[in-house]
């Protein structure tokens, strides 16, 4: 049976195991992002997770919402650009959303996704459509489940809903950030940050799989 | 990619540092930061301005930190914009107690992490004035021209702003001139090759060899025409076309011209460009009070050039004319 | 190649004319010449200072008349020296009176030029001294210093040679502060890039995609090493080294620096040679009295930078430290 | 019979002739400049026959030393570069040692030579070896004739040792010019200003050679 709850420790090698992941992508995403942008998106990504991963490495013993709000922190604090404070703000919601809690299960991952696409959308600047990390973090908050999901079905579920968010993004005409300016050119090219968002989600997944199965052997 | 650097993640910080290293008599480093200000700062009774963005348009931002310029400048990484908590640290530091000018192009990235700094001084009480060039023709239309995109005019706007505030005005005033150095400016560039960011080590754009862009932003945005390479005369009238045409300049005008070199364009081709800028203002009448050439806001190691024109009144004028000591410009 | 330029054949003379309408405050163009002299030509009881050689070098050489610099700059046609007449003729539109230095790099087509024009100027019973700048330590053995070619170095001996002109100096005095100021400067270049002749359209040499050529000339003359790129620190140590090994500077001298772009090399890339190169000599108990970093002796497109240092005494840092304003410096 | 003499008239043509033969070689010689030095010879010398051309233009009833002296001056003024002076102060010595003479046959012809060898080697910097134009002036210098040649083989046996002049300085090591401080990097490599000098008698000759023609067939 899919473990249902993660604890702090689990969040932060999660996290971790991202970072790894997003790493592994810098290429794919500077390429998508020359294709739209200014080519750097993947960059700032990787030096993102790895002030992520130097935070964690830091905390000791720090509860669930501070991790993730520290993360959020480290990361807007060492990229910078659009995605820096956006991302940095959609972690920093997605502590604030665990607050008190010591674990995470289905229902409270639901209600962080939903804590997250606020942050975006409640700066009123951003709507659906407009080619960003929001077409993707939407997508995943919009995934009806079956009863009673276990952790890593719901990830997994968000993560392919993200997944189709970001690639309908290549249907869509940029309206914000350094690659705004490009108008069409922007059509047939899929936004990198939704497509990073998908990625990170996927990865999440894939770690709670890999532990799930660690569980089941043990 | 053949670059003159270390490690490809080092290239803002290293380049900083160097500009300090060599500047000692204008600016210093603000410690443990990607950002500099003046060496006396912070200038009691002296509206502070603070500029900055994405590096790898060196010698902007930091470069135009000096008397008569900006009061800080905070780099981000290559392309994007600093975090808040630099710009915000740096503003601080930079503060002379009658509060602080935002100066900076017109990018989401910038905005959003700007905007955030300066939430970040009210809630200190520190008053904050933002003003974003948008000076790129090319970026938006006219009815649109909030929307537009800041290069190499940001040049003059930091020049007007930062000699307003050695006057000693208040913030609103430095915040009006430099509202007024903005409307009064307009830019257009071409490309001749891509720029490729030192941590990518991919060109971010392909350009055949015998093309060029007219009006491609400094990040490699899309312009208003790609085609043949044309002769410098041409391009100079096509590009000086565009920028009349949205600012229309009345024979007579009093005018600043400023022909920019985006990195890897040598000096004599930007002379050779603005032989033919000058003598189309001179053809229309204008009477050009001041001509900069070389390269002032560059795009990594990108070939090509960009032309900004200031129309002036009496006040940009003597603002325009005004000393100003800083690693990028010198003017008695 | 991809150049904003008209007519390959007008490159010169096009960039020359840009130059001096972007600068009419500063020098003026002698009528139907490649040449220009300062605004206030010929100042009268003022050693003149000419200078020139190839064109491709811009700023270099006119870009540096003006106050407390040349007083005249003769250009000749792309990496060409000027023939005897536009020499001789500016001369005599410079000359003040009181002789002329002729200042250039060594070459010997420049030799040829200029020693014909000199003569020229002797029947005329004009005084003429010549120095010849001999600051690349690539270019031969310290035994046979004076047959090194000039290259950026030759930025400090006009300067250091205007200064001394505007302090009313004799001739041979000019000559002698000259004299010293070449002596005690050292320069090696390293170059990423071939540059292309316009009127030719072919890079002057091959070099590969990761390749360097520390020591190569600004016309693409030989080096002391071909290899693999390497890190600009790595290249900054081994350039300082050499400098170091031909011009030994104890522990607690004064110099001044220079870190020169070819022309196709980003200031980012500067600033983190010269964080580098700032760092090594301060280890090594130097003090730096001005720092340069720009373009200011370039080669066409090529990419890359050299280094130059000059040893000060008492007179040179006086003269150094002396104001100066031209097209490609103002100091105050 | 191969034409003996020319006169003023035909020198003017004639130069025309090798100014046009020149302008087709400019990216040749580029190419060997390039090689050894900086690669402008061949502009250097186009400009400088364009100049030469310009001038021929102006000059209407003009005495052959005179023809040859406003050559030289024109070509000088209009080049700069090491070329510039050595072949300028060349062609001046070729126009003086005509002064006087209304006609340059065979032995005009080689007094022209020598005349010109001596604008280059008094000026005590270049000896032969040095791998310069010297090498392939000197070459033709030393041809030794038949009895009585005609002026059209006497520059075509000069124009042979000139290119064989020129060919040997590849075997020679460059001291002087721009090229100088390249030292062995020059051997293998022909001297462009000797090469040029070959090229410029080879051009002299044809001409003579299609005119000769002419007058047979006339
Ligand atoms: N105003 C915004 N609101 C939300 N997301 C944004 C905004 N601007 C840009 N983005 C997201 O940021 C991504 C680009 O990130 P990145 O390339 O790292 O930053 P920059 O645009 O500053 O170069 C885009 O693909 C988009 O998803
Ligand atoms: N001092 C000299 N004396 C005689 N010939 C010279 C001298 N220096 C150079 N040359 C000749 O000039 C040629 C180079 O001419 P060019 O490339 O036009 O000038 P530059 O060397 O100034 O670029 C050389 O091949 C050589 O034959
Ligand atoms: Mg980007
Ligand atoms: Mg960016
Ligand atoms: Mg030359
Ligand atoms: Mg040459």
């Amino acid at each position: 049976m899919a473990k249902n709850e993660i604890t702090s420790q689990d969040l932060k090698k999660m996290l971790s195991f991202v970072a790894g992941r997003i790493e592994k992508e810098e290429a794919h995403l500077n390429s998508l992002d020359a294709a739209i942008g200014d080519g750097d998106h993947g960059i700032t990504m990787r030096l993102g997770f790895q002030a992520i991963r130097a935070k964690l490495n830091e905390l000791d013993q720090v509860s669930m919402d501070m991790l993730l709000v520290e993360s959020g922190l480290a990361f807007m604090g060492a990229t910078g650009g659009a995605i820096g404070v956006v991302l940095g703000k959609m972690l920093m919601a997605a502590g604030k959303s665990l607050k008190g809690k010591e674990r995470m299960g289905s229902d409270e991952f639901k209600i962080l996704l939903c804590a997250m696409e606020s942050s975006v959308s409640n700066s009123g600047k951003i709507k659906c459509g407009d080619k960003t990390i929001l077409d993707a973090l939407s997508s995943a908050c919009q995934v009806e489940y079956g009863p009673d999901p276990s952790l890593t079905e719901t990830i997994s579920a968000a993560a392919a809903a993200a997944e189709s968010g970001a690639r309908k993004t290549s249907h869509m005409v940029c309206r914000v950030g350094r690659a705004s300016r490009l108008g069409d050119r922007t059509l047939g090219h899929p936004d990198p940050g939704a497509l990073s968002f998908s990625l990170i989600l996927h990865a999440m997944a894939d770690w709670l799989h890999d532990s799930d199965q660690r569980t089941q052997s043990a | 990619m053949k670059k003159l650097i270390n490690n490809p993640d080092h290239v803002a910080i290293e380049s900083l540092e160097g500009l300090v290293l060599a500047y000692p008599q204008y600016l210093r480093q603000v410690k443990g930061l990607q950002s500099v200000v003046r060496v006396d700062s912070p200038r009691r009774g002296k509206v502070a301005i603070l500029t900055g963005g994405g590096s790898g348009h060196e010698p902007m931002f930091a470069g135009y930190v000096g008397r008569g310029m900006a009061d800080a400048g905070v780099a981000g990484n290559v392309f994007a914009s600093p975090p808040p908590p630099p710009i915000y640290q740096t503003a601080k530091v930079a503060h002379g107690g009658t509060g602080i000018l935002f100066l900076y192009g017109n990018y989401s990235g910038d905005v959003l992490n700007f905007d955030l700094a300066a939430e970040m001084l009210h809630t200190d009480g520190i008053n904050v004035e933002t003003v974003r060039v948008t000076d790129d023709v090319a970026s938006a239309p006219p009815d649109r021209r909030e929307e537009r995109r800041g290069i190499a005019g940001g040049f003059f706007v930091i020049k007007i702003a930062g000699a307003k505030a050695e006057e000693h005005a208040t913030l609103a005033e430095v915040a009006a001139a430099a509202t007024k150095a903005n409307a009064n400016t307009r830019t257009m560039g071409v490309s001749l090759s891509s720029c490729t960011i030192p941590a990518s080590g991919h060109p971010i754009f392909e350009i055949a060899e015998n093309e060029m862009e007219i009006g491609m932003g400094i990040h490699g945005e899309r312009g208003v025409s790609r085609g043949a390479l044309r002769p410098a005369d041409n391009i100079a009238s096509e590009i000086m076309a565009q920028i009349i045409e949205d600012l229309p300049v009345p024979r007579g005008s009093e005018i600043a011209i400023l022909v920019n070199g985006l990195g890897a364009t040598p000096m004599a081709e930007l002379f050779i460009v603005f032989r033919a800028v000058g003598r189309l203002l001179q053809n229309a009448g204008l009477t050009i009070i001041r001509t900069y050439v070389g390269n002032y806001v560059s795009s990594l190691d990108m070939a090509g050039c960009s032309i900004s024109l200031m129309l002036l009144d009496e006040e940009l004028k003597r603002l325009l004319r005004a000393p100003a000591e800083c690693p990028a410009l010198v003017q008695g």
